[in-house]
């Protein structure tokens, strides 16, 4: 049953830290528990334990392939809360602490949720602990920020809900129980009615797309991505959207028991072209470099919705692409954190010389940057290189050249906004202000961290994990 | 007769998604919607049983507490907190949101046509009545400038998953169906946690000034 | 045949001594159609000897280049000279590739005679030094373009038995084309008047205006030189030099040097200096005309 | 004799450099020259007849075990590059010292040995993941070393088009490797010439290498970048870095099935780059601008010699074929060495001076006589004229071509138009660089800014004397590196047989060579000799009795090339802003000409508005309506839905 305690444990985490009375030390319950946690995952993601069929909750092959990138990039921003909310100690942390424990005992219930209603009260809990973790500011921009996460996202999980009752009514319709767990499901596979099915699908990739952030329905992002300190953007952008493409995965693959796979794969493959556009285009204009970390993981919900349509190979590579982006994501929003507490505001015209104000922050910035945008030999390189490998060699020739084509403009834009604030001379207004910035060890170091990871995950991919991504393709498309 | 009854009030529901759509005061539309909730809650209790299971009848109850009593509390809460002037501006006009929502009920019904349904719910209005609901959601998140009416908005679009969620009810584990029902209920709460801290850090509940992010 | 070892005195002798009679021969025709006596013919030899025993004045802004650059140049034009064959009995030794060297031997002739117009930091030499380098570039095009006409004709690629010409029309263009860039080249009219004293209408004259005594020997013989190449190649590429007996063709090879440089006479006295605008129109057209005769070249011929 | 062990050292010692470079100047140099030794030994071992170096690691890399390979073409390279990142490394100890420059001389070092070390990958790698790797990491350190002194503006734009063009040209290559992993099913590079399925994929090698090479029209970046960078990186891009384009070019078109067209492609945007690339270089003003765009000349000659190699191979016209490619090989070697050298002289007059505006200087030769001889050697270098090196190559490549064209094969037409082209382009680097040296060298100063100037010390000196040595050793005796460029041609692999002995006219051209320069240096010193034992004095220039001449008269950029410009005028687009000086006593007067980038701004920059607009449209969508946010979300329900009932009736 650890793999229960991994939704528990932080969970518990959680009461004893908004039990806790001491603003000062209850941020080191943060790294206690998120040790905790990657050793259960990892001891997890070594010994998989057998999941039987019918059970709800489970560590099956699909939640060993992502759940162990999630928990680890949760314990470095645990690491870099320690001395965030130090800086911060004008601001009450109580329910900072303990909303994030949740948010992560929460995300590891969705990604273990084998059961459609189960993975959508999970998501839709993730949601809710998420508000005030992005309202942490508590300025106005924040609430507004945080007004529009919650009704756009609302809309999106509530269509999501119909579409998980859609995909029930097939069952039903098809003269099963109506049983909505994915192994029921995909037992049903043929037996599901198809027009049932379809609309599922439909209401579904909507639903978890929104919280995904797939182009049209990406327009919390930014807004949410920008207020929110570092450390919950990258949870939202490592965690909180992989637990939504996991679950277009898992519906993914009753769809394709269903029959349906390659209508499914078809929109799949569309919304992940135009959502990696829409962001170029938005990179290619924003002067804020929140907002841009933002646009930025769009494009990259497009390349997971894109691998995912490539069928097999591709599917292992959007899952080492949901790894390789989390990490690196998690440099660029950490040591984002760094340069706007320095700058103040996060934008390419206040913000200009951070190569000179704060030096190892930019470096690290700069280096996320490339990271991010498929250099080597960091882990989005090879990802995003086996995602062409996968669709050239599935004849998608036309959609590796707009994919290629994406990835350049948005790294025209991500090159313009980085440059364009690490190099120049700082404005005089804003030395002053970034002296009382230090670059101690403690911020420096977890971006570092995950920089690493990700040079290592590319490097020296290990087997096990790559072995990993292939058992979570077998148990979502079994080969007859 | 049950299923008669049923439709009944699936109609009345329908009948309140159009009052929604009309209502341009923002009292008339929290009523409103608590009608449609306790509306909602009854009709889990007509769904054709054996016997009244305890687990329908607990979903009932907390629908009605939920939807029908605390969310509206809640709501006019923050309407009086916020002492905002009832009229509604809309973004898309009340006769047209009328004739839109009117028409989108009728081709929800003509939708649910296209798709297969059991022969034991071939009769029931329920399906489409999701559909009028949802839609009638949309309109309002869509045509409203006050974030209570948006709030509404969004309680109507549940409202008919709701519905959808009734043909299910009974494959449903209970775990699961709480579980939904909790997280609905926590969201509208967040929501109007939001809704308070808006007005009081913007001095309104205008979404039309919540435009400063932008690019 | 002569060894190509031992014949290389005797040709070295032809060029250098024959050279400079062409200009007198220019000067002369020219006189006798103005009706004037003119300058003796072997005026030439006599300016040279006088400059080589003058002095030398060097502009005080002039780095050692600008006496280096008169001496290599001539070594260049003169080296490009024993490339050429003289008619079937001085053929000398030639190798496949021998006339691109030869092309580019006159190339650095031109880069060195530029250099030390250059050294002077006169606007007149710097004038003079663009033109020469600009309208060499269709120059060049164009002699590349006979060149490779000739190679086709003949699918040799040394100078000693490519220049075996067709009869006929390809004979005609390459003759025409030739004759035209042998006009540029050595700055004759139209496109430049050696005798002309104003500045800003010369380019070959105003390049050497700085320099003076031996210096100015070397560019006038070399000037000569490169006269007498461009006429030997001329008459090479068109009259069937190779089937004559050898002494003949020497024969037949100095009457068409005379002829062409007779010619030129006649064009000088007959033509006006082109206005510079008008000089890329008529070297396109020498261009062209060598087109042609690629074009001929390729059509018919043997192989 | 094993070049492995070495490769080991240079790799050990480069490695070294790049750490120890941050703080010990010193060790940075002397780790620097052991690479660069070590890498030249066991280059030239392999080229010297040592068999193909192959090693296999255990260790994987991304998934796949590192394989490296040295054979002939890249032993080739791998000898430039040793040389030209060794004397790079002198020569910048010097002009780019700590005290100079304290902040950013320290991570100057650490970026040219990963450049370094990164551009040796590219050449050993044997695997197409690990020879992306090597390619992006040689890509972005190329970049940190021209936006070395990000201070400039001008500097950091011509950085950042540097890393889009060289991003977009890796993408292709993303496209391109991707490809031949899924056509083959693995990363494994080597010989596919028995594959004919992968004919088509030399069209992707050509796009992505073009635009690292600098083909016309993918050049956009390159004057720019190298006209913005320091000089000694600007020698390092211009004789090694671009060529690694060219490296890519020759490895796969011998490795692939050569389509024809691909070849014809090669052949006729080389010829293209070679024309008008020098047409652009002559109408600069810009001294390394001027050098860049030279640089565009000298690959397109490179490409066009590739490309016609190619088709004489598919035609079966081996002689003109393994000329061509010999010319085109031996020019990496020779554009490497006089490039290199061109760049350390404008960085030595840069230094100097402090501009690069050659209508700002004049008269340099007084203060600096070794960069000034120097630079007029590798102008003739770079001109192709004999004896020097250029024209080996040169002549190489036109005997290639003029083989092709006289064996009235099916090349013949093209192969005679490309010769005229590149006698064209001849004539014009010609008057490119008596343009360049005179303006820079000759005459007199033109502004203040030249009274200053002094000569380079011995670090800078030293590297360029021995590039100029190079040029001249090149040049004289090109049959003693003959066997070096027939063992490259031989690991080529492509439809030509390897190249055996010397051809007996390139001996003959040796000695022509030799001859020459003989008669130059006797003729030279005999009038030499004579004028100094006559009479002879000193004077001002001839002035045509005009009494007050100024250093300003003297001709300039503009109008030395202004004859040539005005043919090229609908290519090259000159700006021009003239105020002619009117009435009695006119006013200020005045004629200002800039030659843009003409693809860059008449062709990019329209597109590049077009996504401006776009983008700047779809940012206008997010505007912070919360309403149409979800309105956004029900389009897109809308969208799927539709696009899912369509395709599900199909």
């Amino acid at each position: 049953m650890i793999s229960l305690c991994l939704i528990l444990v932080p969970l518990a985490g959680a009461l004893l830290a908004a039990a806790w009375r001491e603003d000062r030390t209850r941020p080191l319950w943060l790294p206690i528990f998120g040790v905790i946690h990657a050793g259960l995952a990892a001891a997890l993601f070594f010994n998989p334990p057998a999941v039987a069929a019918e059970s709800w909750f489970g560590f099956d092959p699909l939640a060993r392939a992502v759940l162990p990138a999630v928990s680890l990039l949760f314990l470095v921003c645990s690491a870099y809360a320690v001395p965030y909310l130090r800086l911060r100690a004008e601001r009450p942390n109580r329910v900072f602490v303990a909303l994030l424990l949740t948010v992560l005992g929460l995300l590891s219930a969705g990604h273990q949720a084998r059961h459609l209603g189960l993975l959508w009260v999970a998501t839709e809990a993730v949601t809710l602990a998420a508000v005030p973790l992005l309202h942490f500011n508590g300025t106005a921009r924040a609430f507004e920020a945080t007004w529009k996460y919650l009704l756009v996202g609302g809309t999106g999980i509530a269509l999501s809900l119909l579409g998980s009752f859609c995909l029930g009514y097939a069952s039903l319709h098809g003269g099963g129980r109506g049983d909505l767990t994915f192994a029921a499901l995909t037992a049903q596979g043929a037996g599901l009615s198809r027009p049932w099915v379809l609309t599922a699908w439909v209401l579904l990739l909507v639903g978890y797309g929104t919280k995904m952030g797939l182009a049209p329905m990406h327009t919390w992002k930014p807004d949410a991505y920008g207020q929110a300190p570092g450390i919950v953007g990258a949870l939202l952008a490592g965690g909180v959207t992989t637990v939504a493409f996991t679950a277009i995965l898992r519906v993914r693959s009753v769809v394709g028991a269903a029959g349906e796979g390659p209508v499914a794969d078809r929109t799949l493959l569309l919304l992940g072209l135009f959502s990696m556009g829409v962001a170029a285009l938005f990179l290619l204009g924003t002067r804020d470099f929140k907002r841009m970390l933002a646009y930025s993981s769009v494009e990259h919900m497009g390349i997971l919705g894109l691998g995912t349509a490539l069928g097999g190979p591709g599917v292992a590579a959007a899952l080492f692409h949901v790894w390789s982006n989390g990490l690196t994501k998690g440099v660029l929003f950490l040591s984002a954190g760094n340069l706007h507490r320095a700058a103040g505001e996060p934008t390419m015209d206040a913000a200009r010389g951070m190569a000179r104000l704060t030096p190892r922050s930019a470096a690290i910035f700069v280096a996320g940057m490339f990271a991010i945008t498929a250099l080597p030999p960091f882990a989005p390189f090879f990802s995003e290189l086996q995602v062409v490998r996968a669709g050239l060699a599935a004849g998608h020739g036309l959609a590796v050249a707009a994919f290629l084509g994406c990835l350049l403009l948005a790294f025209l834009g991500l090159t313009r906004v980085v440059f364009g604030i690490v190099d120049g001379r700082p404005r005089p207004a804003r030395v002053h202000h970034a002296r009382r910035f230090r670059e101690t060890a403690a911020v420096i170091a977890p971006p570092l961290v995950l920089l690493g990871l990700s040079l290592a995950l590319g490097l020296f991919t290990p087997a096990i994990l790559r072995e990993s991504w292939l058992a979570a393709v077998r148990q979502l498309f079994p080969t007859p | 007769m049950n299923e008669g009854t049923l439709n009944l009030l699936v109609g009345l529901a329908m009948g309140l998604n159009l009052l929604a759509l009309g209502s341009s005061r923002l009292p008339a539309l929290i009523r409103t919607v608590a009608a449609q909730g306790v509306v909602l809650g009854v009709m889990p209790l007509l769904i054709e049983h054996e016997t009244l299971d305890w687990r329908v009848a607990a979903v009932a109850v907390a629908t009605i507490a939920g939807k029908g009593v605390v969310i509206p509390w809640l709501l006019r809460r923050a309407m009086r907190a916020a002492n905002i002037e009832r009229e509604i501006e809309p973004f898309v006009g009340y006769v047209p949101s009328l004739l839109l929502g009117a028409g989108g009920t009728i081709a929800a019904v003509g939708l649910a046509r296209a798709l297969p349904l059991l022969p034991a719910h071939s009769g029931s209005l329920l399906v489409p009545g999701a559909m009028a609901s949802v839609l009638t959601g949309f309109l309002l998140l869509i045509g409203r400038v006050k974030a209570i009416s948006q709030v509404c908005g969004y309680l109507i679009l549940e409202n008919g998953i709701y519905l959808f969620g009734l043909l299910l009810i009974h494959s449903t584990p209970l775990l699961v169906e709480s579980g939904i029902l909790l997280d609905v209920t926590v969201g509208v709460f967040v929501i109007g946690i939001i809704v308070d801290r808006i007005q009081r850090a913007f001095d309104s509940l205008d979404t039309r000034k919540l435009t400063t992010l932008r690019e | 045949m002569m060894n190509p070892v031992s014949e290389m005195p005797l040709r070295l002798a032809v060029w250098l001594l024959l050279a400079p009679l062409l200009p007198g021969i220019v000067n002369k025709v020219k006189a006798w159609v103005a009706g004037r006596r003119g300058p003796p013919v072997l005026q030439l030899y006599f300016d040279l000897a006088k400059l080589w025993r003058k002095g030398v004045v060097v502009s005080t802004l002039a780095s050692p280049g600008f006496l280096l650059g008169p001496a290599v140049a001539w070594v260049a034009v003169v080296g490009a000279a024993l490339l050429m064959p003289l008619g079937p009995s001085l053929a000398g030794a030639g190798f496949r590739g021998d006339f691109l060297v030869l092309i580019y031997l006159l190339a650095l002739a031109r880069f060195c005679t530029a250099w030390a117009a250059m050294e002077t930091g006169s606007a007149f030499e710097g004038m003079g030094a663009a033109r020469e380098v600009s309208y060499a570039v269709l120059a060049e095009a164009a002699i590349i373009a006979a060149v490779l006409s000739l190679g086709v004709q003949t699918g040799s690629l040394s100078l000693s038995t490519m220049l075996a010409p067709a009869a006929g029309a390809g004979a005609a263009l390459l003759a025409a084309g030739l004759f035209v860039v042998l006009l540029a080249e050595n700055c004759r009219v139209p496109f430049d008047d050696p005798n002309t004293h104003l500045e800003l209408t010369m380019i070959h004259e105003v390049m050497v205006l700085d320099h003076s005594g031996p210096p100015l020997a070397a560019i006038l013989h070399g000037a000569s030189v490169k006269l007498l190449l461009f006429s030997v190649l001329l008459v090479q590429a068109v009259l069937p030099i190779g089937q004559f007996a050898p002494w003949a063709g020497a024969g037949v090879l100095a009457a068409g040097v005379l002829g062409v440089t007779v010619g030129v006479g006649f064009v000088e006295s007959l033509l006006a200096r082109l206005a510079f605008r008008r000089v890329p129109l008529l070297l396109t057209t020498a261009f062209l005309l060598c087109l042609f005769a690629l074009l001929v070249a390729w059509k018919g011929g043997p192989s | 004799m094993n070049p492995g062990p070495f490769l080991l050292l240079a790799l050990l010692a480069l490695a070294a450099g790049g750490v120890g470079g941050l703080r010990f100047p010193r060790a940075w140099l002397g780790f620097s020259l052991i690479g660069a030794l070590a890498g030249l030994a066991a280059a030239l071992g392999v080229l010297l007849g040592a068999p193909d170096w192959e090693w296999r690691g255990v260790w994987r890399l991304g998934g796949d075990a590192i394989h490296l390979r040295l054979d002939g073409v890249s032993a080739l390279f791998l000898v430039l590059l040793s040389v030209v990142s060794g004397l790079g490394a002198l020569y910048a100890r010097e002009y780019w010292s700590d005290a100079g420059n304290p902040s950013s001389a320290p991570r100057g070092r650490a970026w040219w040995s990963v450049l370094t070390l990164s551009m040796g990958l590219v050449l050993l790698a044997a695997n197409g993941l690990h020879f992306l790797i090597a390619w992006e990491l040689f890509a972005v350190s190329a970049f940190f070393l021209i936006t070395l002194d990000a201070r400039g503006r001008a500097t950091r734009a011509a950085g950042w088009l540097y890393l889009a063009a060289s991003h977009a040209g890796t993408l292709v290559l993303f496209a391109f490797f991707g490809l031949l992993a899924a056509r083959t099913g693995s990363w494994d590079l080597g010989p596919m010439q028995d594959q004919p399925a992968l004919a088509s994929l030399l069209w992707l090698a050509l796009v992505g290498f073009g635009v690292k090479a600098g083909v016309f029209p993918l050049h956009i970046w390159l004057p720019s970048a190298h006209a913005n960078a320091p000089s000694h990186v600007s020698a390092l891009m211009s004789g090694v870095a671009i060529k690694m384009g060219i490296y890519g070019l020759v490895r796969f078109s011998g490795w692939l099935p050569a389509p024809r067209g691909a070849a014809w492609a090669l052949m006729g945007f080389g010829a293209a780059s070679a024309v008008l690339g020098i047409a652009f270089a002559l109408a600069q003003s810009d001294l390394k601008r001027l050098l860049a765009y030279c640089s565009v000349e000298n690959v397109g000659l490179i490409a066009a010699g590739l490309g016609g190699a190619l088709l004489a191979g598919a035609g079966n016209e081996a002689a003109g074929g393994n000329l061509l490619l010999a010319g085109a090989l031996l020019h990496v070697w020779n554009h490497g060495a006089f490039k290199a050298l061109l760049f350390f002289g404008a960085g030595a007059v840069l230094h100097a001076t402090g501009t690069r505006e050659m209508n700002r200087l004049g008269g340099l030769w007084r203060a600096m006589p070794w960069t000034a001889s120097l630079f007029a050697l590798g102008s003739l270098a770079v001109a192709g004229l004999p004896p020097l090196n250029g024209f080996v190559s040169e002549w190489l490549i036109y005997l290639g071509l003029f083989d092709a064209a006289a064996s009235r094969g099916e090349a013949a037409g093209p192969a005679g138009l490309t010769a005229i082209l590149i006698a064209t382009a001849g004539a014009l680097a010609l008057a490119t660089f008596i343009k360049a040296s005179a303006l820079v060298f000759l005459g007199a100063g033109r502004t203040p800014a030249t009274r200053h100037a002094h000569e380079c010390g011995a670090l800078m000196r030293g590297p360029m004397l021995f590039l100029g040595t190079t040029c001249v050793f090149l040049g004289l005796g090109p049959l003693a590196v003959w066997p070096a460029i027939a063992r490259a041609a031989a690991s080529w692999g492509g439809a030509l047989s390897p190249v055996g002995e010397p051809p007996d006219a390139l001996a003959m051209l040796g000695r022509a060579q030799r001859v020459l320069a003989v008669g130059a240096v006797v003729a030279g010193g005999a009038l030499w000799h004579r004028v100094h034992s006559g009479r002879h004095r000193r004077d001002v220039t001839w002035d045509c009795g005009y009494a007050a001449p100024t250093a300003r008269m003297q001709y300039v950029s503009g109008s030395f090339a202004g004859i040539v410009s005005g043919w090229f005028t609908r290519i090259l687009r000159p700006a021009r802003t003239l105020r002619r000086p009117r009435g009695l006593f006119p006013a200020k007067a005045f004629h200002l000409e800039r030659v843009p980038e003409t693809v860059l701004e008449r062709v990019l920059g329209p597109v590049a508005a077009v996504f401006v607009r776009a983008s700047n449209a779809v940012r206008r969508l997010q505007h912070g309506r919360l309403s149409f946010y979800i309105l956004y979300v029900a389009a897109g329900l809308v969208a799927v839905g539709t696009f899912v009932w369509v395709g599900s009736l199909r």
